[in-house]
């Protein structure tokens, strides 16, 4: 039985998606702009008596969602970019350790301390890993606060199928507007498959010891540890791209946008079909793995793309990449918690096509 | 049908309330809704924005860039909003503090003295449900029919004796335009 | 034997937090009921007279918006 | 008529952005009286920390360097070792201090680096609206607390008392703690100010004043009401006092 | 005949990476043999660190959660309170504990987390190679302090005494110190974990035993020597016993 | 007056060599296998009553570079991968506050603790900004000890002259293997130039207070503040972008490799000489700014292109935006601490060519 | 009235610290001259006859690999 | 020249010390170097091994995986040895500790009893030096020339007493091969 639809903030939608999911554990640090999803946990989890912590820092609150995903538990953390950067190390662990849990990163203006206002200059730490080391994990970006809501949902689900920490990278408007939405159902998490691998609960057992780790001090078996973990890369890549499209057949000029500034690139493409221009916009829904193929068919239609981000210039790189020489990749970037109009956005595609 | 209204006040008026209930009922309408509050980067004592978007279509961009509405809840809000007014669009004021009304021509300036009226009723603090109803009135983007049952779960049990009031200054806001 | 002292206040700098007014021992200060340009109401030092210049409307206020001059 | 307690010459005369009543405030005006006095004004590095005075810079009118939340401690060591005959003041809130930057704050007075913390204990996290912070009182609400501390049941751990933690380690020679909620105590806080600042320029090993301060934005108290709970509920959990004082000075 | 002093059942038969005279080995068997008598091995899981023990879970025939360097007592705290009825048991170094995981440790402590400490203080990095560890004492050699440790020149800072500093905390229980040095004193030590498992077993809040544990190579010592300098250097400065025992049964 | 040729290891020269740069302040903490460089500098700025300090962590050791750097003095920090992940909040906020100051990184595997053994794994790291927010600093890679000392010099110098942090990204092999070098010539740290806009030393000056922060609550502010620093970035990718070549304009398939596996490559190259195969090494010096302009000129001739790493697959990243499609890039890599031989790879070669 | 006991040297476990060897109350280990496979002098129970079942020798072992059986 | 050089030895056997001194001299006698050792993942008593290359050009990988000559120094070492060793390569094996030479065919071994010939020159420990004199000898790819001005500044002034026995040890290695 669907609910009924809530006005609700993106960070709050986020952290009651994960209730429903069966997140078990909540660990998180404050920080502007997610504060409301640490809130929000504290009072829900509290009351379902789940674990919440306020951890002493983004450091060990990364290190508790390890803790908590080497059990099985269904755990996640949230932060915004400060805190995701003293996560890195934590994150290379838990992709070491093949521990799925869920990470959300409402994104702020960098670099530093840099401002509260919201950004997308977080997009090579998520989806190049920040850490160090070769890993991946899933990285997805919600454009409204029902998609906040769904693919933080999701994301427990992914996490558990691939074994890896799932990431919701959204952005202080995603976190801090209210929209509509509508809520998915609970699970309880007694009812979630118990994972074979986990620590814990071997008494009654007769299984051997599980030992949860990321070392492998002899060469040639952390390789082939880490190339079995890139067969699985691959398995992802193959069934978990995700993206949106629109007008993209008819489009002279295609915007490649992701989050927030996606919807500014809709608002262009609308204004711009009144004024008789043709324009689409390519929405990756999930970051990583990056929805390459598709856009090396569009450009291979010939297609101009324009990437649209609240960075200096970040997911374009992974678009040239796909299109590989094939497209011309134009950039536009607003930073510093500066959030393009669609207005400008429209000028700079008219200006490219000399309409 | 899209309505785009920023939205501006000083931050005890209750700019965030209004915009968060304006969405509300909007959405119980059966419309689209986004609401984006934001603060200056003075966190204390500044003012407060707010783009509000309603709409019967998928809304694109959440902020609004260009409104169709603006309203002015104080003196310090007027250049904010001057600035980003649409041509043509709806300048909503509220004269009881801004006296002099707007230099911008081009926008309809519509003066409502909701600090004023919300005297009248009773409850200063309601100035901002004054506004709403002008708002409801002069843009017709939100007929606010479900507000009375939106007031019920918005508001504390115990504060349900204030909804009389509120509905009240919805009226009178109307009334004004 | 007492001090005498002359406050004043900037009504511009003042955040009406009114700490002043309830740590003069002499209660030289009353709420002002017209609000600065921020829209705060300032303390107004409605006794000046009855000021020992005891520094305490100094040493609260948050925002030295009070300072004490003795005379 | 002579101006007896007026503007300090090396606090900028500009309106802040602190929150009416906010403690921040009058610690400022502290730091810089004494800064003043002792006549450092062109010599003093201000350390801010991330937390409401993050702004900080807009107001010290000296040099100031703005590090990553909690690490405020680090920096500093640094920065006196660099410039050992400069003033160097570290600047922390009680997130900054107590939770994140426990190790830094730790090790840096275990090292007995020279130069002076101001430990601004307001129970709470200010900047970030209201969450609990490792010395929020127990029972008290916050954001994150939302029924209040609850060391038992929710495992959310007890207020911890910096001074008598730092007290226990080899570096520290002076830690005192004052408070800001009347005339009396603000003299005796800026006392202990200056007996800290001087000892750094003497060159003896770390001193901090960790201050009791409201917030009276997130105790959802008016500014009064702050202030008298400050002396109700933090003072008799946190008392006033130099908890530690081996300064060569008090030696004698 | 009679086997009365055996290999415990819960560490497997296995000859170990460490050094020759090593204390980790003598710790290892301890928590072994305490684990089988509560028999518990079915439903224990212990963090390993990041320091020579390491590969602990080659070792240890239970469950096993290695986490970063430092935040061992992090991992253990989440560990624990999804896995409430288990043994959950925090293995850490001097340099895991007391540098890089010094805010992990207190605010875990602090919390009141229901999980066992077993602080294995070395004074040195092992894993490394002999870097200095906040543990250290005063004049004692290491590759990062190479004429000694000198707190007051080089601002190297003191030694931790870690029971004592977490001993000020309102959620730390049981805070005992042993040590390996003499058949004596690991039969107390012995005795300290058993105390500490089973208050953890009735759910009692935080316990730790720090325990002095010899590391030949790194003080570049015969193992005989290094097990007298625990005795003749270490004990003195970190005095053995219960340093913090409040525990339903003492207060009986 | 040069010096003699001494016998050390990669650490040790990196050392020295930052001693002799100026170095006025060195903050670490003890990891494998960088070790040797911090116990280098614990006898010897202690010898020459420069400031050492074993920090309590990583992040510690950041924020006190972040500290000192921002007094004007010449500083720097070494660790390895995990260190290097707990950094980076730190390197974020040095960038943001443009602090110069040199970082050295003696990578080892990833990812989580892995391995002890030589990696280059934390390229995407290093050259993309693992922190968070729209960065870059300058990254160099050293071949051997002699350049890895000649290297961290004229880091501190690039340091300097861009305020912004310059990075060694060394891997293990070359911090633990000794070779014969040439040590540059010490500097007084008080004769370098004096930095205005640094903390401290105003008595005696008129100039106003100095503020070092990275914080800009105004999002046009910061905004155009990252426009500014990018337009320097700009300047960098014009005046340092290094590199070296062997063999280009002959090479049928030309391998490009940076550091330990370069020279894995040259081997090859030499090996296919005596076969009568061309191949050749492109070898970027600087991995950011990134010599792409010349990897396009070759490209622009035809060339196959093999990277060959020491990870599953990074700075490939950077071959291919750099080539555009205009020329095939494959890649070879191993991981985990294995570093290829020589034979190995001149097999992968040959299969790639059908030689 | 003492204990008999006999302790057990494991030679390919021993790593040769001889820490049983200066613990043994009756000085029952000697250190073995010929190495075992790793290299290490393990101990070398030379006067077994003499243990006394006090369990120090498996106590003070960092390797388990002395232990004691009780006659 | 190259001569690319593996060794391997049980951790106290001085394996380190050999291939530093070997490619101190080599440098000393103008010839380009690099020594990388390493161990095994076991970081207490495992076996040490060397990646040790001397050459009159620029070296390329300091990696040895086809070495021109293999050093053997106990019996631990020898399946590594064998593994890596070239085909047409030497393999000077330390026969005090490895009774049964190699079964690899393929590759020039020479025997010498570096432990036992040691003893008899007064010191077990310096199996390594009579290892590197038979290395010299053998490759002729470093002369040893410059060995004892290396020895002065390799030892501290309190061992150059044993710099004699050193040498020795060197002559000795030469002479049994
Ligand atoms: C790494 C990181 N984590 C979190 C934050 C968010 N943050 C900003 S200020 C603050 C705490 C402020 O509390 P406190 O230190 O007590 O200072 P106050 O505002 O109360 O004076 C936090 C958590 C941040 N900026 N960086
Ligand atoms: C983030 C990080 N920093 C540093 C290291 C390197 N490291 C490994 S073990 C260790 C310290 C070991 O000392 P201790 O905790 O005292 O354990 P011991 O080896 O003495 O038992 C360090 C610094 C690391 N692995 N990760
Ligand atoms: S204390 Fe200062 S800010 Fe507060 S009311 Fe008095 S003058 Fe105004
Ligand atoms: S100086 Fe003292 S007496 Fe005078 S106004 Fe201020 S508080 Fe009152
Ligand atoms: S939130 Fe609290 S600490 Fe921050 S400025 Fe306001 S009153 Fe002061
Ligand atoms: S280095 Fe020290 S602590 Fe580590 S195994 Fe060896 S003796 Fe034990
Ligand atoms: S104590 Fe154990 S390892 Fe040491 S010599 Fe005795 S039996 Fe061997
Ligand atoms: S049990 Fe006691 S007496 Fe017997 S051998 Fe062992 S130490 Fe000696
Ligand atoms: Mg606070
Ligand atoms: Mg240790």
């Amino acid at each position: 039985m669907a609910d009924e639809k809530r006005l609700m903030k993106g960070n709050e939608a986020i952290a009651e998606a994960a209730i429903r999911a069966g997140c078990k554990a909540y660990f998180g640090y404050p920080i502007t702009p997610q504060n409301e999803l640490t809130a929000y946990m504290a009072k829900n989890m509290l009351d379902k008596k789940r674990i919440f912590i306020q951890a002493e820092s983004e450091v060990a609150a990364i290190n508790m969602v390890y803790g908590a995903a080497a059990t099985g538990a269904r755990t996640m953390t949230s932060s915004s970019s400060p805190g995701m950067s003293l996560k890195q190390e934590g994150i290379s662990y838990a992709c070491g350790a093949d521990l799925p849990c869920v990470l959300v990163n409402v994104a702020r203006s960098g670099p530093g301390l840099g401002g509260i206002s919201p950004g997308q200059g977080d997009y090579f730490q998520s989806t190049r890993g920040g850490g160090h080391g070769d890993y991946y994990h899933i990285v997805l970006a919600p454009k409204s606060v029902q998609e906040a809501a769904d693919l933080t949902y999701e994301a427990f689900d992914l996490a558990d199928k691939w074994r890896m920490p799932a990431m919701i990278l959204a952005d202080g408007l995603i976190g801090q507007m209210m929209e509509g939405v509508v809520l998915p159902s609970a699970r309880d998490p007694a009812s979630l498959p118990k994972k074979a691998w986990a620590a814990g609960h071997r008494a009654g057992t007769s299984r051997e010891a599980n030992h949860i780790t990321s070392c492998w001090l002899v060469p040639e078996e952390l390789e082939q540890n880490n190339i079995k973990r890139y067969r699985r890369y691959d398995e992802v890549k193959r069934a978990e791209v995700r993206f949106e499209e629109v007008n993209t057949e008819k489009a002279e000029l295609i915007f490649v946008a992701y989050g927030t500034s996606s919807r500014v690139c809709l608002g262009a493409v609308e204004m711009a079909k009144k004024l008789g221009i043709e324009l689409g916009l390519f929405r990756p829904i999930s970051l990583w793995p990056f929805p390459d193929k598709r856009l090396a068919e569009l450009a291979a239609k010939g297609k101009k793309f324009l990437t649209v981000e609240m960075s200096m210039g970040q997911m374009v790189e992974d678009v040239r990449l796909a299109v590989n020489g094939k497209a011309e990749v134009l950039f536009y970037g607003r930073c510093g918690g500066v959030i393009p109009s669609e207005e400008e956005v429209l000028a700079e595609a008219r200006r490219i096509l000399g309409k | 049908m899209t309505e785009k209204t920023f939205m501006a006040g000083f931050g005890g008026q209750g700019v965030i309330s209004l915009g968060m209930l304006w969405v509300y009922c909007a959405m119980k309408e059966g419309l689209e809704v986004t609401f984006f509050p934001f603060y200056g980067a003075e966190k204390r004592g500044g003012i407060a924005r707010a783009s509000v978007i309603v709409s019967d279509r998928e809304i694109a961009s959440p902020l609004v860039t260009s409104p169709d509405s603006c309203i002015v809840m104080n003196m310090d809000s007027l250049p904010i909003c001057e600035e980003v007014a649409k041509q043509g669009g709806v300048m909503i004021i509220n004269s009881s503090l801004v006296k002099n009304g707007t230099m911008r021509a081009d926008v309809k300036a519509i003066e409502v003295a909701c600090n004023d009226i919300a005297e009248k009723i009773g409850d200063p603090k309601i100035a901002n449900m004054v506004m709403m109803g002008a708002l409801s009135k002069v843009t017709g983007a939100v007929t606010l029919g479900k507000l009375e049952a939106v007031l019920k779960t918005f508001f504390p049990e115990s504060k349900h004796k204030f909804i009389p009031l509120n509905m009240a200054a919805i009226e009178a806001g109307r009334a004004a335009v | 034997m007492a001090n005498k002292g002359k406050p004043v206040i900037d009504r511009e700098r003042c955040k009406g937090c009114h700490l002043c007014v309830r740590s003069c021992p002499t209660k030289v200060f009353d709420v002002d009921e017209t609000p600065n340009s921020w829209g705060y109401y300032p303390a107004l030092p409605a006794r000046a007279e009855a000021c020992i210049a005891c520094g305490n409307c100094y040493l609260v206020c948050p925002d030295v918006a009070a300072t004490v001059y003795k005379l | 008529m002579e101006l007896i307690y007026g503007h300090p010459k090396s606090l900028k005369p500009i309106q802040t952005k602190y929150c009416p009543g906010c403690g921040h405030g009058v610690i400022h005006r502290l730091i810089c009286e004494v800064i003043d006095e002792l006549g450092v004004q062109d010599r003093s590095v201000i350390m801010n920390p991330v937390g409401c005075s993050i702004w900080a810079d807009l107001y010290f009118d000296f040099d100031s360097v703005q590090v990553p939340h909690g690490r405020t401690p680090a920096g500093a060591t640094a920065v006196k070792r660099m410039l050992p005959d400069h003033m160097v003041i570290c600047y922390q809130g009680d997130g900054d201090l107590a939770a994140i930057g426990t190790a830094e704050i730790i090790h840096a007075a275990n090292r007995g680096e020279k130069f002076t913390g101001i430990f601004v204990n307001n129970a709470i996290y200010g900047m970030t609206g209201g969450q609990m912070a490792p010395t929020t009182l127990v029972g008290q609400k916050a954001t994150t607390a939302p029924y209040g501390r609850d060391p038992i049941e929710a495992g959310m751990g007890y207020p911890i008392r910096v001074c008598e933690l730092l007290a226990t380690l080899g570096g520290t020679k002076y830690l005192a703690r004052g408070s800001v909620d009347s005339p009396a105590n603000i003299r005796k806080t800026r006392q202990y100010i200056k007996k800290a600042f001087e000892a750094q320029l003497r060159g003896e090993g770390f001193g901090m004043v960790e201050i009791l301060s409201p917030c009276p934005t997130n105790w959802q108290m008016k500014p009064g009401e702050a202030v008298d709970w400050v002396k109700s509920d933090m003072i008799p959990f946190y008392p006033l006092g130099e908890i530690k004082n081996s300064l060569e000075e008090a030696a004698k």
